[in-house]
């Protein structure tokens, strides 16, 4: 299934300031928690593809979440609908479901973009999904509306408080995550993930979590992604191995 | 399309580089691996090799950084993988690395009956790799002594992979040839750094890494020119390449075959497309080999 | 924003590097020179030269190969233009070039009474001086002669310019520190070249040029780090800085001023943009002078 | 006056296969013969500006013609309407008019790019003006019309005689170099330029020609894009200098 892509991109939005949502015209068979790597330019200069999650999938349909933070994602976000977008995938592992009936999910930041597609995929299943969606700032809860939509409990959280809690999202989680008999999903900043990871550890759940990190060829092969796993002399691609890690492997809680 | 290197005859002259391709697997998806002339696989030591802490990449303009530290699953383990790159039935080379003349007999050692196995690539450019204080590839007697142990320890062909960072890299060449090389390949990469100024220290975990893509194709194509001009044996010339265009600048300079290395992580099909390009470059321009276009910029140069 | 280097006072640490911004009088129109820390001007040799014949030039990807081959004026013209230089009041660094220790002498000796004149920069780094066969730059024992021969020549700051294309910068770097310089100028350009594939001949009439941008700047960034650990006396960083963000990373490697060439000629306004962008990122991270960033990333990596 | 500007591109046309006709919003007070360096991309590959002469210009106007051969140029076909160009210039020597009330005018393939404005300066300083316009094909002659409206006289020549005489372009221009008073103009291949040369001195008029080179700067600094001039041990700069020469000072003819 793993291929080069020559997709169309039928819509280019602006989300919120610097975010964009892209609509590519074909699915790709991708799965909640995996990545594309997209060809921001044609020239060498980006050198390397970017790796994007994918935010949502169809038959028909492929699209992404992402922030406008360097040359890479300016260049991306320049390009319009009718024109092409070349991009390799579906990459990497994706968020498994578990016999549990009910999930926490935990967002932070553009952390959220991969975690819509597995709300679709939770609610698809059947689970009952508490989410809990922490930015900076009310304009970077990102499409709220949208996630609300798939959530049976829906939290948010900001560092200044223009919307809902002025809390860490981790401790607007942590009492679902102490008392429901769940399966914890997270994407978001580092320290965030290992506060969740440690929570979950702490009271027994099974928790995934998905990361970053810098990529060059994004299939396995150039050995440059990677993070330490617990315990070993040893070290897992983030590209092949993860992105979605199951927390106890990659966080020594 | 077919070149002769080192005693073994390669369908066309293009192949992947160590380190950038694993040990074919990963690039097994995209396309069909025969289509290569060899396969490089990931340099191997003797013992398993966990690699450097992360990061290890940094993206330059043009180019990346790496700074890998050559994690390998040990010779033994590779020996599994090398067997089951023979269903591509392309000759595979083994890029060997070590930090001593005896692990890189033994890596030697270990895989020297794979009837698998076309070539030996020996890496004596790896920055991490030290003897008596300097880099070994960068002082021509222990160069020469190292190629005359392991000429003795194999029967099969022995490519000596040359680093870039030197002050004279014919030198390095020259006592490589001394030494019984085959053919030699070159370059490496070379040794840079970068400095992240948020965070405000330097951005790989080991300081320093080896800079490789387009923007190092002139540094490889001056190189490949004068080795080619001052040893006999085959070059196989590597720096930069991304496209037939820039392979032919390779052959042109001398070097009878290229690799590729991190063009294949922007493009996956850059190997394949490479040798189409290559091929219909020779059909267009009426040449019936790829021989005849080795050296052929040093040949309209001396005129 | 001051930075003080082999005596100098300098409003601030940026400057355009030698060959790549003229004798100033190119960019007078574009901005008021008075903005830069120093102007550093065209490599001036004791004779008129006239250089290569063309093509001199060859792009490459984020870089570009030049074989100027030292076209100038020489040395006696060049005084007016150093003269000229004076209406900026910004200090003017004369980069010296020649084929032999004398050749240097008599440039510093035409020069050396004009006042305009801040301080030399000896170029022994251009790919075409040879001394004894070797590049002048590549050994050890032949720059610290040079250098000793030279400070006896004049009482204005001696700043050694070093070429990149050793096996190890450091030696040459302590070899001129111990001649007597009073500061270091890396890197020159990378040793490389470029072949037409439809003309089948290499690009440059002189067949290697120096690669020069983006493309090296990781390799620039490396030597520089290792350089100011290596030598006590300060650096002028420089190799593909192209903005403020690459500017603060050769500071923060411990360059104590950075240069900036190639980019010149993709934006006009690179150098005090570079100044200005400096400017922020100092007030805005808190620093009270540049003095305070220079070899941040080591005492962060030391740490 | 020289400067960098940034300019709003009003219109970017085909004008045949591979070939694009720019039209910039803000006059740069250019004259004919002059060039500017445009930068293709924000990113640096391609690193360097591309040269391109002025077409045509006007107050409120720079034109462009140009033919998509490489990266750079296909970088700026693809920018469209409404999208901004950075540019610098103008730069360069420009086609001196003399006192001679005849010009004749030697085009050769894209070499015509810079005659069209001359044409134009010629037109209005009231000379006559005979126009040889050689390409390798009918679809070559760009914009055949603009310039027939412009010249006096007007011929034509292709390689393949799909339009004008099977001839070179030179070899039609040659009675009328010979024959008339005029200062004589061309830009195009070197070799076309050579003849023209060697036309124009046998016969004893004065010849300016536009002549090409890779450039770095174009500003003079770097003296990368030198010719050599006749009988010196001296090169000269085809950017301050040039680009356009009198013919004897870098032809041996
Ligand atoms: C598996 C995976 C999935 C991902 N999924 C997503 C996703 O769905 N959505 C998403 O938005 N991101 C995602 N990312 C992150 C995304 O890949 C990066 O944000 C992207 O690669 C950045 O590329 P760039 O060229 O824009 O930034 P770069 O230019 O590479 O810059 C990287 C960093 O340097 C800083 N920087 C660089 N240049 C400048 C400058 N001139 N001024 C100031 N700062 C500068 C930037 O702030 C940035 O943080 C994912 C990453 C991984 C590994
Ligand atoms: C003073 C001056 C004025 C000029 N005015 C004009 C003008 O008005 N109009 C105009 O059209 N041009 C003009 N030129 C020429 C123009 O500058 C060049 O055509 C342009 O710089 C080419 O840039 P590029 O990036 O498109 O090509 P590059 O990528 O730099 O390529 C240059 C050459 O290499 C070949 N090449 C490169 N890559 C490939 C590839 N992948 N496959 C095949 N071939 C390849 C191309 O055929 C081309 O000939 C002028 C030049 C000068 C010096
Ligand atoms: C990620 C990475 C890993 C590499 N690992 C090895 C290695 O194990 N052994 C080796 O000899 N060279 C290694 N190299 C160097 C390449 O084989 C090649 O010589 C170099 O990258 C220059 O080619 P390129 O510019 O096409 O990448 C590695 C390069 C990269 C980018
Ligand atoms: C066109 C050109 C001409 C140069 N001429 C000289 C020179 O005369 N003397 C010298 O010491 N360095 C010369 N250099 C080297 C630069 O000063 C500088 O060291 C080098 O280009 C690296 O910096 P950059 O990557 O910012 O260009 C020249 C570089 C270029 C591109
Ligand atoms: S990015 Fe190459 S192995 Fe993960
Ligand atoms: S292009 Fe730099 S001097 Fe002409």
């Amino acid at each position: 299934m793993l291929k080069l892509h020559t997709l169309k991109i039928i819509k280019q939005e602006p989300v919120a300031p610097g975010y964009q949502r892209l609509t590519l015209a074909r699915g790709i068979a991708a799965q909640a928690g995996q990545f594309v790597q997209v060809r921001a330019s044609e020239t060498f200069d980006p050198f390397l593809r970017r790796p994007i999650s994918v935010h949502d999938a169809a038959e028909d349909r492929l699209v992404l979440l992402y922030r406008t933070v360097g040359r890479g994602t300016a260049l991306l976000a320049a390009k319009k609908a009718g024109e092409t977008l070349d991009l390799l995938g579906p990459l990497g592992s994706s968020f498994p479901l578990t016999d549990r009936a009910q999930a926490v999910v935990v967002a932070g930041g553009i952390g959220a973009a991969p975690l819509y597609y597995l709300l679709r995929t939770l609610k698809r299943a059947g689970k009952q999904v508490s989410f809990f969606y922490g930015a900076r700032t009310e304009a970077e809860l990102l499409l709220r509306e949208e996630y609300r939509a798939l959530a049976t409990n829906y939290s948010e959280a900001t560092d200044d408080g223009s919307a809902g809690s002025r809390a860490l999202v981790t401790d607007l989680a942590a009492p679902a995550i102490a008392s429901l008999d769940a399966t914890v999903y997270a994407c978001g900043p580092s320290p965030m993930l290992k506060e969740v990871a440690r929570l979950a550890d702490y009271y027994g759940r099974s928790c995934f979590v998905s990361l970053e990190a810098q990529l060059a060829c994004g299939v396995g092969a150039c050995l440059g992604c990677v993070v330490p796993v617990r315990g070993q002399e040893k070290y897992r691609r983030v590209c092949v191995d993860g992105p979605v890690f199951a927390a106890g492997e990659v966080f020594f809680c | 399309m077919t070149v002769k290197i080192a005693g073994l005859s390669l369908a066309n002259p293009v192949m992947p580089a160590s380190g950038c391709f694993g040990y074919g697997e990963e690039y097994a998806p995209f396309f069909d691996l025969s289509r290569l002339g060899a396969v490089v696989v990931k340099g191997t030591t003797a013992e398993p090799c966990a690699g450097n802490p992360p990061p290890r990449l940094a993206e330059t303009t043009g180019g990346m950084l790496n700074a890998i530290g050559l994690q390998n699953p040990g010779a033994a383990a590779a020996r599994e993988k090398i067997v089951a790159l023979q269903q591509w039935s392309v000759p595979v080379i083994v890029n060997v690395s070590g930090h001593s003349a005896a692990q890189y007999r033994a890596v030697i050692e270990v895989l020297d009956d794979l009837s698998a196995l076309a070539a030996y690539e020996i890496n004596i450019s790896c920055p991490n790799v030290k003897a008596g204080g300097m880099a070994f590839g960068t002082d021509p007697a222990v160069v020469a002594a190292l190629v005359r142990e392991l000429r003795c320890a194999t029967k099969k062909p022995l490519i000596i992979k040359l680093s870039p960072n030197v002050t004279d890299v014919t030198a390095i060449a020259r006592a490589a040839a001394e030494g019984g090389a085959d053919a030699l390949s070159l370059i490496n990469t070379l040794l840079g750094m970068a400095i992240d100024i948020e965070r405000r220290r330097p951005v790989l975990a080991n300081l320093t890494g080896g800079l490789s893509g387009p923007a190092i194709k002139p540094v490889a194509l001056r190189m490949v020119w004068q080795v080619t001009s001052a040893v006999e044996i085959p070059v196989i010339g590597m720096g930069g390449i991304t496209n037939a265009r820039d392979a032919i600048e390779f052959l042109m300079a001398g070097a009878s075959a290229v690799a590729i290395g991190a063009a294949n992580f922007t493009n996956p099909l850059v190997c394949p497309e490479t040798v189409e390009g290559i091929r219909s470059y020779l059909a267009e321009n009426g040449f019936a080999s790829v021989r005849e276009i080795v050296g052929l910029a040093k040949k309209e140069w001396q005129k």
